[in-house]
């Protein structure tokens, strides 16, 4: 199946990293911004492990770099929506823009 | 080498009653702070009759010639190897003379002034001013050092201001001594640069060194200075003239002369010492240090002469219109010093044409006894009558004889009517005037008679005109301590006319044949006596001559009488030039725009970080937006535009 | 290898032990909060004096794990930075109801840095990273009932997370062009080809974010003003302290072969830190949000001294580093008294502090002088040493916008000076009672101060140790 | 002699006052330790003397070199010449006659005097020190105490002078800074001596002249950077203003001289012109804004800033002599104007104004304090027998030596401010202490205190013996200047 | 065109379109949803790739984990169905253009890079070697990484029961909020 380059792996995850960064500049909802954030980190993971199996499969380097970012996206999800509950417990609200007390 | 270090002793004395006087006089010594300090006076006058003595008539003359001798001389400031401000003293014939001048005067005023200023509050003060004018007076004749001589110059013309100043509490009279002050320092200015212009050619600060340098034609010196020029002038030229500005200002030339008049805020001794017969003569005496070097230079002799005539001619005229009687002094001597000056400028180096030189210093001699006695006379008047205007006098020829007769001797001395000292003087002046140069002559007659006139004028103002005594009530004639100066002085005004000085004080020291002709001495004291008729038919008694007169004259009486407004113009140039066109202009720029463009930076960087604190906006999607906005512009400088 | 591996690992698994130790605490019988400071503070005591002993340099686990003199030295000023934060919060953490969670939080993040300063390979280094992100956002959110607290939270997780995702995008492609994750093994590989620029880009701009730099600082200010003080203080000296460490290896020696590159980004990256950083300090009032742009401006000097790019510099850079945690510490520990007492965070809560507290004033001043580089302070020689070994390259315009914008931040630290002595205030801060352990951690941080700087053996050490290459 | 003690005496002093309480006991100390300074210092010129007259001809003295930080081979090296060793006799008395002045001193006194000898010692350190770092260094440590002095217990708008006098005095040192960092990197080496005797390429000289001079220049009032001068001294405190204008002003000058002018002789001579041209206008400019000032501070910090110009002047001009006279000047200057402030601070702190116009007749009430002033007054408008005469005097004389014509205009038009000094020192002293009694309140003030009357008499004697024998003190800096001289020499031959 | 080729290009229509409708969507319980979908899609990749394991770990962590714990705090803090609040449509302009421009920069760049060339060696990881490879202390072996996410699992977890856990103290104190603006 090797006719399909590499480059066009690389496109779509490119492609995705860009959707999920498009999510986190314009999504006002703090979930979906964390949504947008598990896109982008998935894109990365895709990168990761096509570049382990087209360029470099004698090591399996990428592979576990993408198994550890999975767990730590866990890890950061978990603790994010922890602080978006504790802010919702404060603000009444999950609005990104309602967060914006300290500024200048 | 004669031995001559005694001579420091004649300035140190004052110097060490100054400090006495002025660490403790006002609380220890008090009272007899006068007494001490005519005591240590009266030794310094004996020590300079001695070195006199000795230099004229024991071992100052050397085959015919009087040496300059330097009695003692120690490297005082160094600026270069061979450019240094050494203190010595130098002894030459005008500088004995001046010695025996100005101690002997300064004496009379200390003795006058025991009675003049007895029961002042700051007495002791007021001694120790006179002993520190002494002290710098006797160190300015003595030095041989030019920057020696503006040294003791700037001391001079402090120790007057501090004197001038004296009455601290009469705003007229701060007002004086600041004048004084500003008005001579500007002139020292240009004294300043003139040393400074002739250092550097000269490549020497010593007098004898600098004349010696300067006066030989075919010396690398004396060429390179007159060769040097700066807009088209000689440093030579402007050297000489800058001196001669300095000296001018202490000797109030005209147009630096307005500082004068208004010097007699101070006590009438003090006028009687400085600003007739010490300081203002400094001038004259500066020239004549270094008359060798201007008799080099035609320019600058001719400037000296006709700024001395001139302003002889002018201080005579503002002279007879005056009714302050020390005012009128104060002009008197003025014109006495243009007098001085024009001599020094019609006269040359050497033999007989050196005759102006000698008749200056013979008028600076005589005048300055017959001038000290006027203002000593003055003083004795004003002291009873408490007031310095004509008006308030008259008629006072009872109630204080003795005055009156030393005023009438020292009116007829500097008259120049025989035998008394003036005549002889002027004279001499006048022959000299009249080989170099007519018309100076013609000013010099002509001044001559208005000397006369307006000295009688005052005369009779004071001692005739109405007959009443209302001062009769006043104390006497003063005490004892003020007649006799004014006998002593009055019998020099007398004598010292008979000092065979041209055999003593001349030019290059070689002694001068000088023959009395007629056809010289007519004139002067004719016109001289008709003068004083003039005077006598319109002052001696109460009359309206002297009304008509100066309706006649008109418009130029009141100028004169305005003296010229010249004191007008000087305030114009200060009052309404320098202090509003420079010195505000220049404070203003300093608040407003130096220091204003350095708040203008911190307030440009508050305003620019009020500016950019909107990126601060507290939204997290604006931040991340700028994060990768930070990236992609890195990103694209580094691989597009950065290679 | 048994031993070695004890000793090499030494500092992180007396971390570790603390660690567990706390835990069982929690796990066991109620404690005061009181005793459980004393002991916490106690255990960070030994594990900083702990530091000094048994060095070694070597690796584990092929290149994951690295250590060195130098590399443990850098760890142990973060354990003195860390004993000194908890002596400091004692006042805070006496009423707070989770001390423990809040120690261990702020351990692991610790040990995340550890693990981090001494990787030897991408994929450590960025676990240590994250590692000493997640459990401080979380810690950040430990004044669980300020709103200004959560919100700090959040946004220090959303713009950590983005920023990490952005510096994952750029590993993946440096891996992807070079083939390699072993730091020692990427100058071989890297060519500085414009995607490999674009990667390298993105991993500076990871580290950025983290000892934010301009224009990844955004997020900082807003953080240290809502953040606990502690957590602030943590924040602005511990973790920026271990990413600067880590930025000065990485750059010297697994971007070697980029530097030309480099020293030009840190150059723009430098001045614009400076600059801004002391353009938005001047006008803050806030006392946190304050020290936040100062520190800013202070790691744009640090990155000039970076780019020097010697052994000078990283030896600058660590030497600077010292001084930092010791006067910013200083300045936060007397902030974080007073908030602790009175609740006052603000610089205009400070006028006239003199008259109540002069012996806070003169710790907040000198510490305040040793940031702007007043001597005999460190902070004088600190900032020297930054600015000679940045003007190595010859880079002298660098130099002297640096030498003038130390102007502007003179301004802002001297008007807090004044407002201090000089300001009148009819209600200053009152009388403030200072307990035993701040005293002590105040007291070294101005011994520190003085110390550091004029005795010249620290530098002279921290030079001789330090990597050439 | 070792000279560290010249910096560790003043640390201590500082320490101890730390540890007392109460005025009497702080002041006393503070008074000690000064005068063990004062006699320290009257020593190490003994010493110096006694060195000289052995034959020891080496241009600095009582070296100490200690390694400080090996890294960047920066040492801790001290010595002194005639020079240092003036400007050491200068601080000294200065920091005694301000101690007895601020004797009263009853507000936060503890930190008052720990301040004032910390800015001291930071001069001492200044002077003595032959390593551009270390010299550096103390130059910094001198700054600040003077934002607290002026800030805490100025007068007036204090905060804002105190502000502007900090922020521009650092400006200066960040320009010196740049400067050192070109002449180290050209050299390698942060040590004057060493520096001196290699040649720093002309460019490089070209380039780095110009900060290291305008550096320093700040801290001399150098026209336009002299905005912090009036403000700065008004506001201050008596003593500060007399440590300002006395010893920080001069921190400058000996900086310009040492450092800029020493090591970058080339370039001290491309760009004499300027100096001087900056130096002619501060003189005229600042003799002329004197003039327009009501304030008797504002009156003496303007005139400081014209007679600072003399200084860089003499600096500018590049002639033995005028080194000398700049010198000169430096130290007479900071006796002058710290006697005046002095006498204005007695003043002020009886009759509670400094309006020209709101005093008069003070010679009647407090005549002790009046002379005093006059004094001061007579010795800045350069009256023979004090030591303005002499400093001014070779200033000229050594700036006439510089044959070129527009030198000589700029010679000249200095020389005329010295009627323009003239007139402003007559006018606030013919109204301030001459003239008849403004204020009938005046009549109940009190004469000068021991103290204040022993602060005047040390300065009195410094300003009277260098008026009267300056060649003790020509003697005394000569060598120094000529060792500097060695080096602009070789430039004059280079170009 | 191979049938592995069309595979590969359904799939990621899939997932960026799923993306594209995750971060769009108007209910942001959709919004969930399509990013599970999305998800799933990047598993089905995986599996395309033949690297099962990374697949299976997709799906267990992200599909079974992640979402979940997404769509729960969904329910905790708002409920589901009320449409979202629009975005201002200038930052949408403006965050779009700078997403591609940002998206085109980065393709214009992988698509000028020469990628190294592998030998074709064969790229077969089974579940075994890559666990014995994640527990090993040797070359090559990820068995300090392992450690070290465990410990931070534990904090995070540490974290979030302190932040989560509802508290007695639910009164906020409000002076803050004005003492801000």
């Amino acid at each position: 199946m090797n006719e399909v380059p590499l480059m066009h792996i690389l496109f779509v995850s490119t492609a995705l990293f860009f959707i999920g960064m498009y999510g986190l500049f314009t999504r006002r909802n703090m979930i979906t911004m964390l949504m947008s954030i598990e896109l982008m980190l998935n894109s990365v993971n895709i990168n990761f492990v096509a570049f382990n199996k087209y360029l470099f499969p004698e090591k399996l380097d990428g592979i576990f770099f993408t198994i550890f970012i999975i767990t730590i996206a866990a890890a950061e999800a978990a603790v994010a929506i922890a602080i978006i509950i504790n802010l919702y417990r404060s603000h009444q609200s999950i609005d990104v823009d309602d967060a914006t007390e300290m500024k200048f | 080498m004669p031995n001559y270090s005694y001579i420091l002793w004649i300035p140190l004395l004052p110097l060490a009653t100054f400090l006495l006087l002025g660490l403790f006089g006002r609380k220890y010594v008090k009272t007899f702070s006068g007494i001490l300090g005519s005591l240590s006076l009266l030794v310094s006058t004996v020590l300079s009759f001695v070195a006199a003595h000795q230099y004229f008539y024991v071992d100052g003359k050397v085959n015919g010639v009087y040496q300059k001798i330097i009695a003692l001389k120690y490297t005082w400031l160094t600026f270069s190897p061979n450019v240094s401000i050494d203190m010595g003293i130098i002894i030459d014939p005008i500088s004995v003379l001046m010695l025996v001048v100005v101690s002997f005067v300064s004496l009379m005023v200390h003795v006058f002034s025991l009675g003049y200023m007895k029961g002042e509050e700051r007495f002791a003060t007021y001694y120790a001013f006179l002993s520190l004018f002494t002290f710098s007076m006797l160190g300015l004749i003595l030095s041989s050092n030019i920057f020696q001589v503006y040294m003791f110059w700037e001391l001079v013309g402090v120790s007057s201001f501090l004197l001038i100043g004296y009455y601290f509490d009469k705003p007229s009279a701060v007002a004086a001594s600041k004048k004084a002050f500003i008005v001579t320092r500007f002139a020292d200015l240009g004294f300043l640069i003139g040393i400074l212009i002739l250092g550097f050619y000269g490549g020497t600060l010593d007098i004898g060194l600098l004349i010696e340098r300067l006066t030989a034609a075919q010396s690398s010196e004396f060429i390179a200075m007159s060769t040097a020029g700066f807009l088209g002038v000689s440093a030579l030229t402007w050297a000489l003239t800058l001196v001669f500005i300095g000296g001018a200002g202490k000797s109030a030339m005209f147009p630096l002369h307005i500082w004068l008049p208004d010097a007699m805020e101070g006590p009438t001794p003090v006028s009687a010492l400085i600003h007739a017969a010490t300081m203002v003569v400094a001038g004259v005496y500066l020239v004549a240090r270094l008359f060798p070097v201007f008799s080099m230079d035609g320019t600058a002799l001719q400037i000296v002469m006709y700024t001395g005539a001139f302003s002889a001619l002018l201080a005579a005229i503002i002279a007879c219109t005056q009714t302050d009687i020390k005012r009128v002094l104060a002009y008197s001597t003025m014109s006495q010093i243009g007098y001085m000056m024009f001599a020094l400028g019609v006269a040359k180096y050497g033999g007989e044409d050196g005759l102006g030189y000698m008749a200056s210093m013979f008028h600076l001699f005589t005048h300055a006894f017959f001038k000290s006695l006027l203002f000593l006379g003055a003083g004795a008047v004003i002291h009873m009558v408490h007031s310095n205007e004509m008006k308030d006098m008259g008629g006072l020829r009872k109630s204080m004889p003795i005055t009156h007769l030393a005023f009438l001797i020292a009116c007829l001395a500097i008259a120049g009517i025989p035998p008394f000292a003036g005549f002889f003087s002027k004279e001499e002046i006048l022959t000299a005037a009249f080989h170099t140069n007519k018309m100076i002559y013609g000013v010099a007659l002509f001044t001559a008679a208005l000397t006369a006139f307006y000295m009688f004028r005052l005369y009779y103002s004071i001692f005739w005109r109405k007959e009443s005594h209302h001062h009769a009530n006043a104390h006497g004639e003063g005490t004892l301590t003020m007649k006799i100066p004014l006998v002593v002085l009055a019998v020099c005004a007398i004598g010292v006319g008979f000092v065979p000085f041209s055999s003593l004080v001349t030019s290059d020291g070689v002694a001068l044949e000088t023959h009395m002709d007629l056809v010289f001495s007519i004139p002067p004291v004719v016109l001289a006596l008709i003068a004083i008729g003039i005077a006598t038919y319109m002052y001696k008694s109460e009359n309206g001559k002297s009304a008509q007169l100066t309706a006649a004259l008109g418009g130029f009486f009141v100028a004169a009488k305005k003296k010229f407004y010249m004191d007008e113009f000087y305030l114009f140039i200060t009052g309404k030039i320098i202090f509003p066109l420079i010195g505000k202009p220049i404070a203003w720029i300093d608040k407003n725009i130096v220091d204003g463009f350095m708040n203008l930076l911190a307030n440009i960087t508050g305003k620019i970080s009020e500016l950019i604190k909107g990126f601060q906006s507290g939204r997290v999607q604006n931040y991340a937006i700028y994060f990768f906005g930070g990236i992609i512009g890195l990103a694209v400088i580094f691989i597009y535009l950065w290679k | 290898m048994l031993d070695d591996f004890f000793i090499l690992l030494k500092q992180e698994l007396l971390i570790t032990a603390i660690i567990f130790l706390l835990l069982f605490l929690k796990l066991g019988k109620e404690r005061t909060n009181e005793s459980l400071l004393r002991i916490a503070n106690i255990l960070l005591l030994l594990n900083f004096i702990s530091g000094f002993f048994f060095i070694k340099s070597g690796t584990l686990f092929s290149d994951m794990f690295q250590t060195s003199p130098f590399i443990s030295l850098e760890k142990n000023m973060l354990n003195l930075a860390i004993w000194l934060i908890s002596m400091q919060s004692y006042n805070w953490l006496k009423t707070h109801k989770h001390v423990i969670e809040f120690y261990i939080l702020l351990l692991t993040t610790l040990l995340g840095m550890f693990f981090m300063i001494s990787s030897g390979n991408l994929l450590m280094f960025y676990l240590g990273l994250e590692m000493s992100t997640i459990p401080l956002a979380a810690a950040a959110n430990f004044d669980l009932f300020k709103r200004k607290s959560s919100e700090a939270a959040m946004k220090l997780i959303i713009s950590s997370a983005f920023s990490s995702a952005l510096l994952l995008f750029g590993i993946s492609f440096i891996y992807g062009t070079t083939g390699t994750l072993t730091l020692a093994e990427l100058p071989a590989h890297l060519t500085g080809s414009p995607l490999q620029v674009f990667a390298f880009i993105l991993v500076v701009s990871g580290f950025s974010f983290k000892v934010s730099a301009v224009p990844f600082h955004l997020w900082t200010a807003d953080v240290y003003e809502g953040a606990p003080i502690a957590v602030t203080s943590y924040l602005s000296v511990v973790s920026k302290a271990a990413v600067l460490f880590v930025f000065v290896s990485v750059l010297y020696h697994a971007f070697s072969s980029l530097s030309a590159l480099w020293y030009n980004i840190l150059f723009i990256l430098s001045l614009l830190t400076i600059i801004i950083g002391n353009l938005f300090a001047l006008r803050q009032d806030n006392f946190k949000r304050f020290l936040a742009f100062s520190s800013i401006a202070q790691v744009g000097f640090i990155l000039i001294g970076i780019s020097g790019s010697s052994q000078a510099g990283t030896a600058s850079v660590v030497y600077f580093i010292l001084i930092y945690i010791f006067s910013n510490l200083a300045a936060f520990g007397v902030v974080s008294l007073v908030s602790a007492v009175t609740g006052k965070e603000k610089i205009s809560d400070f006028k006239a502090f003199y008259k109540t507290n002069p012996l806070l004033s003169w710790i907040l001043t000198i510490a305040l002088f040793s940031l702007a580089g007043v001597p005999p302070t460190a902070g004088f020689f600190g900032k020297f040493f930054l600015l000679i070994a940045g003007a190595a390259k010859g880079n002298y315009l660098l130099i002297g916008l640096a030498a003038l914008n130390m102007v502007i931040s003179f301004y802002y630290y001297l008007r807090i000076v004044k407002a201090i002595f000089m300001d009148p205030n009819e209600t200053p801060v009152e009388k403030i009672a200072i307990p035993v352990m701040p005293k002590i951690a105040l007291y070294i941080c101005v011994t520190g101060i003085i110390v550091t700087g004029i005795a010249s053996v620290v530098y002279d050490y921290i030079f001789s140790i330090s990597p050439g290459f | 002699m070792n000279l560290s003690i010249l910096i560790i005496l003043p640390l201590f002093t500082a320490l101890i006052i730390l540890f007392c309480n109460g005025l009497k006991q702080v002041r006393s100390v503070a008074l000690l330790g000064s005068v063990a300074q004062l006699l320290l210092s009257g020593f190490l010129l003994y010493l110096y003397l006694q060195e000289r007259n052995t034959g020891n001809a080496a241009p600095m003295l009582f070296e100490n070199n200690y390694v400080w930080f090996a890294a960047s081979n920066i040492h801790f090296h001290i010595g002194v010449d005639g020079i240092s060793i003036a400007m050491i006799l200068l601080t000294a008395s200065v920091v005694v006659a301000g101690i007895l002045v601020s004797w009263e001193m009853e507000k936060l006194n503890k930190e008052f005097f720990f301040l004032l000898i910390l800015l001291s010692m930071g001069a001492y350190g200044f002077f003595i020190s032959l390593d551009i770092f270390t010299l550096f260094f103390f130059l910094e440590i001198a700054v600040i105490p003077k934002f607290l002095l002026i800030g805490i217990w100025g007068s007036g708008k204090k905060e804002y002078s105190a502000m502007k006098l900090a922020l521009m005095l650092m400006a200066g040192s960040a320009l010196v800074f740049v400067g050192l960092m070109g002449i180290y990197y050209q050299t390698g080496s942060f040590d004057l001596m060493e520096i001196s005797q290699l040649a720093i390429p002309l460019d490089v000289q070209l380039f780095f002249f110009p900060f290291a001079f305008v550096g320093f220049g700040i801290f001399a009032a150098m026209f336009p950077f002299h905005t912090w001068v009036p403000d700065g001294h008004a506001s201050a405190p008596t003593a500060a203003s007399m440590f300002l204008a006395g010893i920080s002003m001069k921190l400058g000058g000996y900086g310009c001289l040492r450092v800029a002018t020493f090591l970058m002789p080339d370039a001290a001579h491309a760009y004499s012109w300027l100096i001087i041209l900056l130096a002619t206008i501060a003189i005229i400019y600042g003799a002329f804004a004197t003039m327009m000032q009501t304030d008797l501070k504002y009156i003496n910090a303007y005139s400081s800033v014209s007679h600072c110009g003399f200084v860089l002047l003499g600096i500018g001009m590049l002639t033995e002599t005028s080194i000398n006279g700049a010198v000169l000047q430096m130290v007479s200057h900071g006796l002058m104007t710290a006697l005046f402030f002095a006498a204005i601070g007695m003043i002020y702190s009886r009759t509670h104004t400094r309006m020209v116009a709101q005093l008069g007749g003070l010679l009647k009430v407090m005549p002790f304090i009046s002379t005093v002033f006059v004094i001061a007054g007579l010795c800045s408008l350069g009256l023979p027998g004090f030591s303005g005469f002499v400093a001014e005097m070779t200033v000229f004389m050594g700036s006439w030596q510089n044959p070129d014509t527009m030198y000589r205009l700029a010679t000249i038009l200095s020389c005329a401010s010295i009627v323009v000094t003239a007139v402003y020192i007559l006018r606030a002293a013919g109204k301030s202490v001459m003239g008849p009694i403004e204020n009938t309140a005046y009549l109940q003030l009190t004469d000068a205190k021991w103290n204040e009357k022993m602060a005047a008499a040390i300065l009195i004697v410094g300003i009277v013996l260098i008026g009267i024998a300056p060649f003790l003190i020509n003697s005394l800096i000569g060598p120094g200047t000529e060792h500097i001289m060695q080096n602009v020499g070789k430039a004059i031959t280079l170009k | 065109m191979s049938a592995s080729a069309i595979i590969f290009y359904c799939i990621s229509a899939f997932l960026l379109g799923t993306g594209i409708l995750a971060v769009t969507a108007k209910k942001i319980f959709r919004a969930a949803i399509w990013l599970l979908l999305s998800l799933v899609g990047i598993a089905a990749l995986y599996f395309w790739m033949q690297v099962e394991f990374i697949a299976a770990v997709q799906i267990i962590v992200y599909v079974g984990g992640i979402v979940i714990l997404i769509i729960f705090s969904i329910f905790l803090t708002q409920q589901s169905g009320k449409e979202m609040p629009k975005p201002a449509l200038g930052k949408q302009l403006f965050a779009a253009l700078a997403v591609l421009f940002g998206a085109a920069f980065t393709c214009t760049l992988i698509y000028g890079n020469w990628f190294f060339q592998n030998d074709g060696s064969a790229f077969k990881p089974t579940v075994g070697d890559i666990g014995t490879q994640m527990l090993s202390t040797t070359e090559h072996g990820f068995i300090l990484p392992f450690e070290v996410v465990s410990m931070l699992l534990l904090a995070a977890m540490i974290g979030c029961i302190v932040i989560a856990m509802k508290s007695n103290q639910t009164t906020i104190s409000s002076p803050e909020i004005k003492e801000t603006n």
